[in-house]
């Protein structure tokens, strides 16, 4: 398995890499955070042009049919420039589970604004105390006049704030509370009666909400996949999601190594150049090992995912836990390279760090993955 | 007075003195620094009740306690969620200015430390001087009676709540970097002295940077020799690098993540506290963390024997930061995704409205966040490294 | 709890460091090593001749009365020194279980010729397959005539070539082979019918060997305490040792420090002593960090047995599972900054090595002890 | 042929020729070295095959494989304990001669090479030149058509089984010191050379100390020009560390590592292969070396686009070895007392008594103690990191 980029991929990179580099400043993502939109609107409508919301769909969904190894190339810039824009949240996610789950008529109705950058949505499936095991779902999803009733709460919704939209679980059976049986997938509009959200901001500069239904009425038709089949029907677009946010996590690694490099080679102490520090030069060389380990695992995994490979699953959990461990190790000596100014907010590394510590722990801690790398 | 007795007393006081809200000040510290007014008001009560300074000398307003009794109500203060004092003038100039003061500046600056009448921050850091702060440049040219003071300070805590600042100077560009640098009491509302917020990652409580233009300050408030500045620095970088005792904030941490692990799940509907995988990590930073506590009681116990325990204070600082931050990444496990939200409101302890998310996973991230410069600021843990190497190893 | 040395708590520790070091060299003990038997016959008797066997036996068995804190001071040298003669398992496993197990006769017939150096212990109850849970004993002993049959295998019996007498753990009850309930202690004679043994060196340069018993008859006195509760009564017993093992890491550390810092002085790579590369002196920073940690932990262990604190047993496994991390971090990097001589036979750098690794795993691993210290 | 089909065949030609003594040897064996006389017997074995030098051009006896092949031949036979081949002569000099050697040098070398007829060692470092080999001194001083050598050589491993030796020399003073060292290739049966074993800490297989008194050697056995012997050499270290699939080694060592934990126990009679902790340290160790076998790959997949992948052989020399390290420690915890029996004479394939123990604790012991000079020889850990952060980082 070695890999190789084909020909439309390095195109990708390249022209992604480009639009970035010319059009994403520091300055200007920052200028957005500090705004009450969670994204620049304007920015997401050019990704939509440039047709990188479109890139991973099915060609008969209006996509380009592109692969896990697409989303990598995508969200390995998005890390790069601390992109905002929801891309894994209402393309990745949401837009990955109607394309894998979504009858005709939920596809049609979605799909297209999704990539068209003209809708948004968001996945709501995390309880409050239970944020690391998503199959304890108590929302409840009552059969009611052929449709359901939906009831309960959800946490730490990203994107929330800017969704047409929301996929949401419940709970369909009576099955045991952690299985992953019973669970079912609802689309509803952010307008449905009953439902109330709260918004707010996250550290690493997003925006989420918290989400409650009460009594929300739907039809049969808004089940995503069959009714009680939902964990079934995630778990392919949660690895293709995992690669996303580790792709990230190896652009936002890169970005931090090469300010790290010059910020040591620039900044003097005691008479000399902090790069000329033996201590400071190996621990850059281990973040940098830390880094392309982590690449290898995720190109790896991508084209694993790409190719059905049958230890496609076992890779993904590998990358998420090498991916823990390589953020923390990168994002901490970045900061510690850089003393004080790397924890100031006007400096770009301190904002590498949080976003790499949301990651970290986003879709399952470091040793939740070893453990179904031993499983698995 | 027996240690256990004396503990009953200490945590009897607690209990009748710690108000709600100051309380709740010392929950929601988020660094070394807590809300300026619940530790102020703080700093009143225990003014009040003559236990403001421990460790100072009985004859300035100290308390006569035992090395023992000074660990026990450092302790009991920590666990009940005291908020911690704003301690430059206490800590660190108050036991300067004892040694090296003179008679008018002991009379005049002490009482006032101890009362919290004077707020004093601290003025080393620059710009183009960190961990290298014999470069410093900010200028002192004699003039008359008075020094006339230019130049700039960065990373003064809580300097927009102090009323007073000591500052190291240059005086002399002759000889080592070290030998013409002074030590100066200045009040911040001097003339030509500003004060600018340098906005950190979400900190609530900032770190400010200060220019000085023209600042005129009489020569009176020299603290030491012309030159001699140095000297007087490393005394205090010493007694800041012996005195703080991490061990009891790593229990609060502990009772914190023992908190959230009762009552937060892992996968597979395990409670993180029963997780075994969860708890052999828990565990493996505990231990160092006990460990580290022996040693913390080791360098008292040489202390009180009268023996230079000198050796051992980098590796307290080196140890103790890095098991707070190894606590936070624990914590940060637990809480993830509640740890995102942002509600910096929140951790105010006046804040009246809701919380969202566990209350317990409140301070996580940003916790997880201030406590990154634990280990840059009074000294980045490479330099205790070097420290140990040169002069404990004599390498 | 600031711990002081009693005046003959020092002395004791500066008269075994003085007699060792002019009398316990590097190359005598190396000669020691080679040959069949697992120590020096002579050097045992001069250690019972100081003194140092009576040392932590009580008054009224011959001894001096000291505790921990005592065993601590003694081990600590004898890590030291590489000492070879068998204090842990003679004196402080059997002689400690025969001191608080033994009836009157047997404690009159072991214990003196102990305490004199006339007489050798060794304890097997280790048993092939679960070395990692001494519970599972299967060595039988089934009652018969008033007495006991023995039958079974115990393997790595330390010291067992040694031995006069050996104590032996066997079930006299059925009840669950990983239950501490149900285990009994036996004093049987190296000649008793029916044992056989089979002899070896260890990588440590010490002697052990397998234990076979077949039908081995012994008296119902030849019970250490009460039937069935081995256990309970070798707790205490195996406190002890780990603070015995430990303060002889503790020793063995410092002087693979102390020779770590001396050969880094003079040993010069590309022109400059290989202590003025930053990484090194760094590292041996972290050495004795680790060393210095374990060491709190250790002398407030041994005062918290001494002193019946509620805490001691959980102080115990701490103590354990941090030797386990500081031995292996500072043999380590002593072999890794020696170089290549460090892997050689004739320096005493890699006989510390082993001897660290011995101990690591002795009386549980590191996590065992961390996943008890989280239950006591 | 579709990889798999070839791996079939590997597998196919491993079932049938490797016999039980060759491979146990494979099984016991504690380093990177094999038993030497099962080694050659099994190299004797692949020369019959033609599969003995994978890595070599087709017209030098080569198999003409793909990368891909040679990784899969590779892993079949070390997961099939096929026993190390003596490599210096195959992986190290044999591709060193065909790119410097005369065309003399390369006849009369590379067929014995290949047969197994001439077993060549290493004569790099000294006992004063350790990592820092430009210092070398064994001097060699021209005579009419020879040279003479003086001086000594350590670590030379396997010279006692070797007829041949490859050796730095100092063939000026001049200059800088890497500017005045030569490469040059001795018969071992030279007068006034001789081997004396540098007894390493238990390992079955040892080092050599090599002394040269005025040990006559012709001049047409040096390799390139007098005094080019530092380019010669440097591009041999690159082979070196670029070479070696360390990913294979790992993939051993877990093999091993199963088999331990699917038969001992820990505390609680829970196997240890349950053992949730255990479990979640072998699968961290285990994400290592499955993210180093990705970056080999790469490394191989840059190699056959032509790409230089001169970067990353530090990156995988430093895993590589530290990961190996990481298993032992495992295996070692496991093992536990069981690894304590020292019976070395049970790790000679040809031994036929009882072993003592646990048969899968064997070889824990010797290989957690010669495996720690994994991370020494071949250029330090320190060393690969240097050349990380200059050469990859640039700094």
């Amino acid at each position: 398995m070695f890999i190789e980029y084909s020909e439309e991929q390095t195109m990708l990179r390249d022209s992604a890499e480009k639009y970035l580099r010319d059009n994403y400043s520091f300055e200007n993502r920052q200028a957005t955070v500090k705004e009450s939109a969670g994204f620049n609107a304007d920015q997401w409508q050019t990704f939509a042009d440039l047709g990188w919301l479109a890139m991973t769909f099915q060609e008969d969904a209006g996509g380009f049919g592109g692969g896990a190894l697409e989303t990598m190339i995508l969200c390995e810039q998005f890390g790069k420039y601390l992109v905002l824009e929801p891309y894994l949240e209402s393309v990745v996610l949401v837009g990955g589970l109607i394309e894998v789950g979504g009858q005709t008529a939920i596809r049609e109705q979605y799909l297209s604004g999704l990539i068209a950058g003209q809708l948004q949505g968001a996945l709501a499936y995390l309880e409050e105390g239970s944020v690391g095991d998503p199959l304890q779902v108590q929302m409840r999803a009552e059969s009611s006049a052929g449709g359901f009733l939906l009831s309960g709460k959800k946490t730490v919704v990203l994107n929330g704030p800017e969704a047409d939209f929301f996929l949401v679980t419940a709970r369909t059976e009576a099955t045991d509370q952690s299985s992953g049986q019973g669970i079912s997938l609802f689309v509803l509009d952010k307008n449905a009666i009953g439902l109330s959200r709260k918004n707010y901001k996250t550290y690493d500069g997003r925006s989420a909400c918290e989400l409650e239904l009460n009594n929300v009425s739907v039809g049969p038709d808004a089940v995503l996949g069959e009714v009680g089949d939902a964990y079934e029907l995630a778990l392919p677009v949660f690895h293709r999601a995992v690669v996303a946010v580790c792709a990230e996590a190896v652009g936002a690694m890169d970005a931090l190594m090469a300010a790290t490099v010059d910020y040591t080679k620039q900044r003097k102490q005691f008479g000399q150049p902090l790069s000329s520090f033996q201590v400071l030069r190996h621990r850059m060389a281990d973040m940098y090992m830390e880094i392309e380990l982590t690449r290898s695992l995720l190109m790896a995994t991508a084209w694993k995912l790409d190719n059905s490979a049958p230890d496609a699953a076992q890779c993904v959990s590998a990358l998420k836990a090498k991916m823990g461990k390589a953020g923390r190790f990168v994002s901490h000596n970045a900061i510690q390279l850089h003393g004080g100014i790397g924890t100031t907010d006007e400096f770009n590394v301190g904002h590498y760090f949080k976003r790499l510590a949301a990651i970290s722990v986003m879709f399952g801690s470091r040793d939740s993955h070893l453990s179904r790398y031993n499983q698995l | 007075m027996k240690d256990s007795s004396f503990r009953g007393e200490v945590q009897a006081f607690l209990r009748e003195s710690l108000t709600p809200e100051i309380k709740r000040a010392g929950e929601l510290m988020t660094s070394v620094f807590s809300d300026f007014d619940a530790g102020l008001a703080w700093h009143k009560i225990l003014y009040k009740k003559g236990w403001v300074a421990p460790d100072w000398p009985l004859e300035y307003g100290g308390t006569g306690w035992s090395l023992s009794q000074r660990y026990i109500f450092q302790e009991e203060c920590k666990l009940a969620n005291a908020p911690a004092l704003f301690a430059l003038g206490l800590q660190m100039l108050g036991p300067m200015l004892m040694q090296c003061g003179t008679e008018a500046q002991k009379q005049q600056y002490l009482p006032k430390i101890l009362s919290g009448e004077d707020a004093w921050c601290q003025g080393y850091s620059e710009p183009g001087a960190g961990s290298d702060l014999a470069s410093l440049m900010t200028a002192a040219v004699r003039e008359g009676d008075d020094y006339i003071i230019n130049g700039s300070k960065i990373w003064t805590s809580y300097a927009q709540h102090s009323n007073r600042i000591f500052c190291l100077v240059r005086t002399s560009k002759e000889g080592k970097p070290q030998a013409g640098i002074s030590f100066i009491l200045i009040d911040m509302d001097t003339e030509g002295l500003t004060v600018e917020p340098i906005v950190g990652l979400d900190a609530p409580h900032g770190h400010m940077h200060i220019h000085f233009v023209d600042v005129r300050v009489p020569a009176a408030n020299l603290v030491g020799e012309e030159n001699q500045g140095w000297q007087v620095a490393k005394s205090l970088l010493e007694f800041e690098r012996g005195g703080h005792n991490y061990a009891i904030d790593h229990k609060k941490q502990m009772a914190k993540i023992r908190r959230q692990a009762n009552s937060q799940y892992s996968a597979n509907r395990v409670l993180w506290k029963d997780n075994p995988v969860f708890s052999a990590k828990f565990a493996d930073v505990a231990v160092d963390a006990l460990a580290l506590e022996f040693t913390e009681l080791r360098v008292k116990g040489a202390f009180e024997a009268g023996e230079n325990a000198g050796p051992l204070s980098s590796l307290t600082k080196v140890m103790g930061t890095e098991i707070g931050q190894r606590f936070n990444e624990l914590s940060l496990e637990i809480m993830a995704e509640h740890a995102f939200v942002k509600q910096l409101d929140a951790l105010t302890p006046s804040f009246e409205g809701e919380v969202i998310g566990p209350a317990c996973g409140l301070t996580t991230m940003p916790e997880y966040i201030n406590n990154r410069s634990a280990t840059i600021y009074g000294g980045t843990a490479e330099i205790q490294r070097d420290i140990i190497a040169k002069r404990v190893l004599l390498l």
